[in-house]
């Protein structure tokens, strides 16, 4: 067994088991943050042939060091193309992209995610920046990650606005609102556990707690009653190893904290 | 026969021109003779940008954007543009907090990417102060460039379907006559102005980009108007070692201004870094509106130019450091990182 | 008045007939044959500022020699840009195309072209090359110019095929079946005289005959009655400038003829 | 409420998916990772060109043409080939004369450009032998692949209306939604085959394209199999210092070969002119059936493979020749003019 760190942060974590979510020799479409240090350490581990593309234009990068923005030079450093929105998006819409990589402010039992307001959007409470490439990675992906930070305001059982399609009210409604088949949130990681979406209902299920944390905690920290699996696994810590390479990714700690 | 409208957003449908007027107007107003069209900022922002325009900004999040006319509309304090918030990050965030623009039709705004949400333009949307008249997503709005640069009503697209942006986008989903299956169209968007940073450009217009073109190559065709700020405005020769580097060519643009470093603080790929450090100073000092009205004094009013500007952020000695940072050959700095 | 040359063939008329009618300043999509030939012609005389654009990407090259192919490298020398049949037919579909130049095998009263088939298309008596670009060149541009050699065979009341649009059945066609507003035939060139279209019922109409043409010649080249306007002009003939042009542009004498 | 459909022609729907047919084909069959993908043309025609394949060319008319692989698949007696006639001129006129396409969608075909018609492929469309399945414009074409690179059902296009061309397509003509005005639909078309030649591709596919693109940027991204023929594969460092040059990516393409001078005799810009002699013997020869089946004997079932072809048609001194053409350091001869 692989050399286990003795701390590690929520946040490494998170990023490693993102990145071993990743199955090697697909392709990822990623944004700025832990999608990106989560892709570039699956590359740097078990997935050394991942195509990372970024949905400013940049595809497959050597990713240097964690790029600020997702239009930035490190996202076509070294790259077999630099290309551009249009090409990456369609490229998306027309299947050559497997996995996306979502954030999200606040989350619902069908996967459906809110980054557009908090309130009613006519005059919201809170503004948040909106869909972004998100509604069109969350639509076009056959496998979603999503990864937040998990509370009760964040795990609600319906959000006050889908910027980005989960399973929106259940089974086969994506399909028949038109969005392509097969497609659809895949997991969601938070700093307690990861969760998938049970079948048939596609309702929101714990699969792995992390370290140290009970399925009451997760209860705890959600607005629902989340759907718990009967294996619950529990997730591995991040090895030594996963650690220094996060370093190596985001020397500065800009995301993975210092 | 006929297929079924099924659903209509209801965002406000802005920028969009029925194919036929909009052609009246190209053919109207539209030069197709290499003229030259080199300028200063002042002269391009105050011919080309109007109140009440709809206006978008090439580049994508930080990286790329014509900043030295972002800085030149405040000073001239134009009015009510409605932006196309196509990502729309630093640009939209002074823009709004100035009181330029107070309609914002949204992909992505209110944020600084990494960096965390935008105080003052948050503070705008949330008092109602500027006004979000509706929702897209990227490609929806890449797309409505799209349509708009061919010239036709609208683009099919597969994503929004079933969400909240489309219900607030002026998209409609009609069902597909081939397949039956719904397909969501974006309608076409012709910004009335758009601004472009580009490395280098003749005085003509043709422009080069290095590395991602994002959604410049559709948005400089989509827009009535075009104004390129470029760090070197080459001979017209030099385009024609290489045409196939031609992003954005000459018959839409109308203005061409040379500007060094025009993009700061943002990031100007294979050229200079992003000033974190500045933009780390506005995000600290727009928390409340005083402070923000204080930055635009210090940077905007205060100076009569954007070399002034570049002098004040710290001069040759900045401009060199961020042209290391982008070589790797020195460390950023991220003061915004707060260690988190 | 500039020197005429004293003799000169058919096709050099043509090409100088063409050329005259392209104004500086604005933009010409152009194919192989007499229409390039024409509009280098035009840029070398009273249009140096006119803008030619090729349908395989080639925007603006200063045309060194007669190109064989629209996408040969002649098309994109000393080019303002080297792009793409999307990019330049999204431009010609929104506008930015003044002119048009189109070859036909068979014309009708109303400008129709035929270049597909004579006879039934299914099981055609000639098979020719089909649309190509003249089909979106005739839909779209405002001013479509139409080169052709005239006899009763290929002046016709009604073409076996209409390839590319010209007015359809008659004023108000266009805009009904959804082509651009404001587009159209212009005028069309033959060896004997030059036509353009009556208002307001949109019939072909001579408004000029070459030097030495009757009225009689060119009905006698017509398998339909063509109108004639009251004032038809003159041709001017070639100057002897203009034939040492055509021989620059063409010193092979591809098209222009040895 | 609904939208009406004007019009459907009449045309054969070839090419066509359900988009998430497709997808699915994509997620099943093309590979994501950088994978050596370097091959003979033999081997790569007879892994990726199938009997009965919907089949396209990269290039535009006699303008850098993969013809090495055309007579690969001559050579490989391939049959009932569909081909997209997406202004496909000496290729078209070969296959069809070969017996390997018996079926062809026509935007521009039985042509050569400025040289006159085909005889060949002409014989063969009106003796039936070569069944027309539908007509379409240049620009359908184009925004056919626009569309299926895109994954959506179809692109609206305001051309073709009121045409016998739309007639015979398999466009649909439909009311605008927001201008109510009648605009086309042109549906996606998939290839299951599209063949390039470029100037220099990596081992992987990466390729890039000097000068023009034509429709070869929407066409590889449109068809299911991708088959690179390249004038030198270079290092995938190549690649790197100008990732913005990559017009086909390496994630469409499945094989590449290395093939110097495998466009002639069409013409590759800024590297060799077109083989007028060459393509004039063809013309002369394929005025009879007999004179086409001689050709073939002669260039292709006679010779094991290209590089022997081209020592055939004239060798080094030849292809000598038309470098020095294409860079006006030599007079170019054009057999075919007859100084008409």
């Amino acid at each position: 067994m692989a050399e286990q760190a003795t701390t590690f942060t929520p946040t490494e974590l998170m990023a490693c088991v993102a990145a071993r979510l990743l199955a090697d020799k697909r392709s990822v479409l990623v944004g700025t943050g832990l999608p990106v240090i989560a892709a570039v350490l699956a590359q740097r581990t078990h997935a050394p042939h991942l195509l990372i593309i970024f949905e400013a234009g940049g595809i497959g990068p050597l990713v240097p060091v964690i790029p600020i923005s997702v239009g930035q030079s490190p996202t076509f450093y070294h790259a077999s193309a630099a290309s551009s929105m249009h090409d990456v998006l369609s490229a998306c819409q027309a299947g050559y992209v497997d996995y996306g990589f979502l954030g999200a402010a606040m989350i619902d039992t069908y996967g459906n995610i809110n980054t557009t307001v908090i309130g009613d959007w006519a005059r919201p409470t809170v503004r948040l920046p909106g869909s972004g490439g998100a509604n069109d990675v969350g639509s076009l992906c056959p496998r979603t990650i999503i990864i937040l930070r998990q509370d009760k305001r964040r795990f609600v059982e319906k959000v006050d606005f889908i910027t980005t399609p989960g399973y929106l009210d259940g089974p086969g409604a994506r399909e028949r609102a038109g969005l392509p088949e097969d497609t659809g949130p895949y997991r969601v990681i938070t700093q307690l556990g990861v969760y998938g979406f049970a079948e048939p209902t596609k309702r929101l299920k714990l699969v792995a707690l992390h370290p140290g944390v009970t399925v009451d905690d997760v209860q705890a920290n959600s607005s629902f009653e989340v759907l718990v699996a009967e294996d619950v696994a529990t997730t591995e810590p991040p090895t030594a190893m996963e650690r220094r390479l996060l370093r190596e990714i985001d020397p500065a700690g800009i995301v993975i904290g210092k | 026969m006929s297929i079924e409208i099924l659903q209509e957003g209801s965002g406000e449908l802005i920028g969009w021109h029925d194919p036929d007027e909009n052609r009246r107007w190209v053919l109207e107003n539209k030069t197709r003779d290499l003229r030259d069209k080199r300028t200063t900022v002042k002269e391009a922002v105050a011919t080309f940008v109007r109140d009440g325009d709809f206006i978008a900004f090439g580049g994508f999040g930080h990286v790329r954007v014509p900043m030295s006319a972002v800085y030149e509309i405040i000073r001239q304090r134009k009015r009510n543009l409605v932006m196309a918030g196509k990502t729309g990050v630093h640009d939209a965030d002074l823009l709004i907090a100035a009181g330029c623009v107070n309609k914002i039709d949204v992909a992505y705004a209110f944020g600084h990417e990494l960096r965390g949400l935008s105080p003052a333009s948050r503070r705008a949307a949330e008092s109602g102060q500027c006004q979000v008249i509706g929702e897209i997503s990227n490609a929806g709005y890449q797309w409505r460039f799209l349509a708009a640069m061919m010239g036709v009503p609208f683009i099919p697209a597969r994503t929004m379907l079933g969400s909240d942006t489309l219900k607030h986008s002026p998209c409609k989903v009609v069902t597909d006559p081939w397949s039956g299956k719904p397909v969501c169209l974006v309608p076409a968007a012709y910004p009335d102005v758009a601004l472009f940073h580009v490395p280098r450009c003749d005085r003509y217009g043709n422009a080069q980009i290095d590395g991602i073109l994002v959604e410049d190559f559709e948005l400089c065709r989509a827009s009535r108007r075009v104004i390129i700020t470029a760090e070197e405005v080459v001979e017209h020769e030099v385009i024609w070692e290489e045409p196939c580097r031609t992003a954005i060519p000459f018959y839409v643009v109308d203005a061409v201004c040379e500007v060094p470093f025009g993009a700061h603080p943002t990031h100007m790929p294979y050229a200079y870094f992003f000033d974190e450090e500045h933009i780390a100073e506005w995000l600290d000092v727009s928390q409340t509106p005083e402070g923000a009205e204080a930055y635009f004094e210090k940077y905007v009013f205060g100076v009569p130019d954007f070399e002034a500007y570049l002098e004040r952020v710290g001069g040759v000695r900045k401009l060199n450091y961020l042209k290391q940072v982008e070589q790797f050959k020195a460390p950023m700095k991220v003061p915004w990182s707060k260690g988190k």
